[in-house]
């Protein structure tokens, strides 16, 4: 979906998310704003790649033009390439939003850089466009299904090759996330993961949004996602406890 | 011009509207979005004796025009609050006022804090959050009559500065709870607190809250807000400040009537932090169209 | 196929949903949108010992996700319910089980309309509307340990028939007042009756409600009501019936998975007669999704 | 406006209503339904004239082409205008509603009626198109406004003469009720008026929408506007007490 969000196009880095809610009073199923990636900057134009869970999702989804939404962002941290030139980006389901919006932006601000797109699914009917994801983010994804029905079959973690990859980063479900950050582990190849929690303000006042991480050696803390994250070090994470 | 003053506490507010505690965090997160020092003032988030990670996530979700949250007092506690984060408020905040919220599981846990506390600067008052769950003797401070008195009588002895006790909604007679407090020494109220709820996520047959259960705040709890709002107003000269579902001035304008002299948004900033804004024009919009020239005026106004 | 029959009170219910006390009427009303007959049962509005002709008007509005009503128990009266309403429902109602509302303002108001209906047919059970405001000693029952004790006592020793209390969500700890109520020897309690409330209308300053404050039901105080049933299923042994804001299969399943094997409907109601056909449904297509035979299978099955 | 609800507008007659919501969930502003007085019933299509009061009503009024609404109807007792060949109506405001639908019907089902028309508003600007009341009612209607831009100056009931009618019905406001109420006193002339309360069922269970009528002669007692209204015989009338 694309809104004409001027402000937050221009600022946006990938891995940032908006706030998107009706404002109020709101409506049954989305009266709270929803959290989602920014999956596309250009312009005055911002591209958000929405799959229906709940009833939040499918209000917004069934957003027409003309209609407004309330877009607060953008916020929280984004994927740090810094010298990397081997990117590989691993994207679970709809986590792969914010992997429609990096290569261009990293060909802009980062050039130079190899970007490598692996993307999951459960079944072939859930895979986005992969025609449009080369439209959008000017690569060909490698796409895996469990079914097999579409791309390669199984999930997108089954043969991953890190040894030859500067940074990997991550979006997606949990599970997913878990086995890529034990994969990665011990092979010295940094890695950074895009994470998700149920928000209420998506700016670090409500402290509802945190995950457990790593605190510095000395067992672990809670970090806002919509603040600290929800970009965060794939070492650092120590999930909810 | 409508004059939107309140003079409330001993002080001025330049108008009724404050961020509730809880949903400002300590105004600093919100100091990019929200004009801070345009409001009648705004309630930190509790303060904790010790450092308080909080609750498991997921902490917050939706519910019918509302939402449910445990938290869990999740704050940096006395030591940081004081170190880190009052400074801010002090040097942000000068036509604003500071509530601090102060939360505790004995007394002495609320008396520690307000001693930490009392000899800096940068606020005016405290908020006493008197509706923890499983306090001393199992009930909460806001719930049992004896534990509510001792409370306020002990930390009415710790300070000079006004205390506000924050009322919880789950007792059969507010107004009772809201004349101990002024019996003991208490210069405020504030109605109210969330409601205890539960969410179930029935595809999973489990709680959406990592705690279970959480508080219920939003648009749905402002008719039980106004009408505890109303009910201790009617009860005790103390002010009493009006909380729960405030989402524009039509509905500070309902616990203004009932009694309230000042109000606190919460959960309303989330879904839109235009909202203050909003409730301060609509507010003059009302004066000017209703002829009032002081908003005061309304305080109480209510033909019941 | 599912089964969504539940054993309570003694008997077999077809399926758990039942309309709530005051927003079925007597049945009659309803006849001709609701297959009646297809229900779990229904409840009555409460029944007094005198006709009550209630509050003033206006007695019912909006309020964020609910309404409020303030309809001052407005009935027939024991003599009419029995010579006009009780024998419609015997004959109408075959399948479906009718609990009788019994409201009043003394122990002795109760016991006088449990004894002038008990040698009467047509229906199953009493539901004690235990939250009337104003009773003895100024309390209501469903708030005062001892009232409630009194009340449940003196019913039980009218009448063989099945009692379920329904207790009020505006206490700090709902449990005790079940457990009371279980001591004494009801057969039941039913969570939640409303929230007191209060709206009003800033434009002409004066409540929209005729009584001033009234009851809040419906979508904004489910949260609330699955919270009351599962804090009252885990210290009793009598089964407890949900109700709050139930709107659909999955709100009815929140409450199942609470700890109750019956629910209520009641505001729902009135925005949708269809809501009673779209949750049954609900209920079977959610049994066969999830392999669950016996809906029964699932009250109190919440992992938490 | 229009809804194609051919059950409701086969068995329509004036003074009757229908509940019209959004169903469930509902929406902010609009949860529970709203009655709203049958203005038109045209084969399959029913007609209603709601005016802008609060969210319930502008929610209503914003209801696009396509966008479905939940009808509850007909409702309610009726205008019952027995062997009366002269028959006034009497409308303030969006009273004039059911008396949109009164003239027609009264043509086919009880033929022989003269009906005159007289519809007050405060302002010009407030006045329902004359032409168009004409097109869909059938008569001419008597305008009266406050301000005297349209039609004669003042209020509906300020010159109304009674003696030559033979029955009187009335439908708005309170204050316009009750003036009328107290003209027709001692006439003889019956007359019955529509009245208004908040409602929650519309079917009488909820027994939410009472207004005080006599009782026989033993004082006065509440009655349902949805079952036994909206239409009341006027002398009945005690209003709220
Ligand atoms: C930083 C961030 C970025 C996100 N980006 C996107 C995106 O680009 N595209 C997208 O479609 N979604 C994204 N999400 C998830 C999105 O915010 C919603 O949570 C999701 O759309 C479900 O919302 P709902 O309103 O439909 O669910 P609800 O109606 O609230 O619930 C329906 C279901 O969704 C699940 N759910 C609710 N909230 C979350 C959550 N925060 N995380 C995981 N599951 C949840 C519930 O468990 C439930 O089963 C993102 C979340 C975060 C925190
Ligand atoms: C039998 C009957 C027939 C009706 N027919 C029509 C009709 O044909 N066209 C039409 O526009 N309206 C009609 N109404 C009124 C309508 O039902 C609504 O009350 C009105 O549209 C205001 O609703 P709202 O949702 O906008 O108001 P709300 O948002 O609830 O409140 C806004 C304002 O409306 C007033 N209001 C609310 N409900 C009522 C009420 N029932 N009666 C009087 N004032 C009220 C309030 O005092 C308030 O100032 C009828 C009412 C009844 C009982
Ligand atoms: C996320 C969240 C955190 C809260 N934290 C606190 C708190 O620390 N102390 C407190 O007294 N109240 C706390 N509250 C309660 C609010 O201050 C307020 O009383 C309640 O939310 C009702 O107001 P609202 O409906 O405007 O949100 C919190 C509320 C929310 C939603
Ligand atoms: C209009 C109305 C009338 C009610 N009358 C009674 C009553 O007479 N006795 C009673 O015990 N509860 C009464 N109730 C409370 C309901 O039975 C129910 O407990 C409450 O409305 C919550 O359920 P809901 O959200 O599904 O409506 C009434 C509720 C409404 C809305
Ligand atoms: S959503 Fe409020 S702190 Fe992150
Ligand atoms: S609206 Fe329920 S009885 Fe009339």
């Amino acid at each position: 979906m694309e809104f004409a969000a001027p402000e937050i196009a221009g600022q946006a880095i990938p891995g940032q998310f908006v706030m998107i809610g009706l404002g109020l009073p709101g409506e049954p199923g989305l009266f709270l704003p929803r959290p989602m990636s920014i999956a596309q900057a250009e312009g005055e134009r911002l591209g958000l790649l929405i799959r229906i869970f709940g009833a939040g999702s499918r209000r917004l989804t069934a957003l027409e033009v003309g209609e407004r939404a309330l877009l607060l962002g953008p916020l929280g941290s984004f994927f740090d390439l810094g010298s990397a030139t081997r990117v590989l980006c691993v994207a679970g389901g709809v986590g792969l939003a914010p992997f429609l919006f990096l290569p261009r932006w990293a060909e802009r601000h980062a050039p130079g850089n190899r970007v490598h797109l692996v993307y999951g699914e459960r079944t072939a009917s859930a895979v986005f466009d992969p025609g449009r994801i080369h439209e959008l983010a000017g690569v060909e994804p490698e796409i895996w299904t469990e079914d097999g029905a579409m791309g390669r079959m199984g999930r997108v973690t089954d043969r991953l090759d890190v040894a030859r990859v500067d940074l990997v980063l991550g979006c997606g479900p949990v599970p997913m996330l878990k086995t890529l950050q034990a994969q990665i582990a011990g092979t010295g190849v940094p890695a950074q993961f895009s994470v998700e929690e149920r928000m209420g303000c998506g700016v670090g006042t409500c402290v509802g949004c945190v995950v457990a991480v790593e605190d510095g050696g000395r067992g672990w803390r809670y970090e806002r996602i919509c603040v600290e994250g929800p970009v965060f070090s794939a070492e650092r994470l120590r999930w909810s406890i | 011009m409508v004059d939107l003053g309140q003079t409330v506490l001993g002080v001025e507010f330049q108008n009724p509207i404050l961020l509730a505690s809880g949903c400002c965090g300590y105004g600093e997160e919100y100091a990019g979005l929200i004009a801070l020092d345009e409001l009648g003032g705004l309630v930190t988030k509790a303060v904790t004796r010790e450092p308080r990670i909080g609750n498991p996530p997921p902490r917050v979700s939706e519910t019918p025009a509302g939402m449910i949250n445990a938290i869990g007092l999740a704050n940096v506690g006395l030591e940081r609050f004081r170190r880190e984060k009052l400074p801010w408020l002090r040097e942000n905040l000068r036509r604003a006022y500071v509530l601090v919220n102060v939360a505790g599981w004995t007394v002495e846990d609320f008396v520690h804090v307000v001693r930490g506390l009392d000899d800096a600067e940068g606020f005016l008052a405290y908020e006493l959050d008197a509706s923890c769950p499983n306090v001393e003797r199992g009930a909460e401070f806001a719930t049992d009559e004896a534990l509510l008195g001792q409370l306020v009588r002990s930390v009415r002895a710790a300070t000079q500065r006004p205390i506000v006790v924050k009322l919880s909604p789950q007792v059969p007679d507010i107004g009772r709870f809201a004349e101990i407090c002024e019996t003991e020494g208490a210069d405020g109220v504030s109605t109210i607190n969330t409601f205890p709820g539960l969410l179930i996520d029935v595809e999973r047959r489990r709680p959406i809250i990592g705690n279970v259960t959480g508080g219920i705040s939003g648009p749905a709890i402002r008719p039980m807000g106004v009408y505890a709002t109303w009910c201790a107003a009617r009860r005790v000269r103390i002010p009493v400040i009006g909380i729960g579902g405030i989402s524009g001035a039509a509905d500070a304008l309902e616990y203004m009537l009932a009694g309230a002299p000042l109000v606190q948004i919460g959960t309303a900033l989330f879904v839109d932090p235009e909202v203050v804004c909003q409730t301060l024009e609509g507010l003059r919009a009302y004066g000017e169209r209703h002829g009032v020239h002081r908003l005061a005026d309304l305080v109480g106004a209510l033909e019941a």
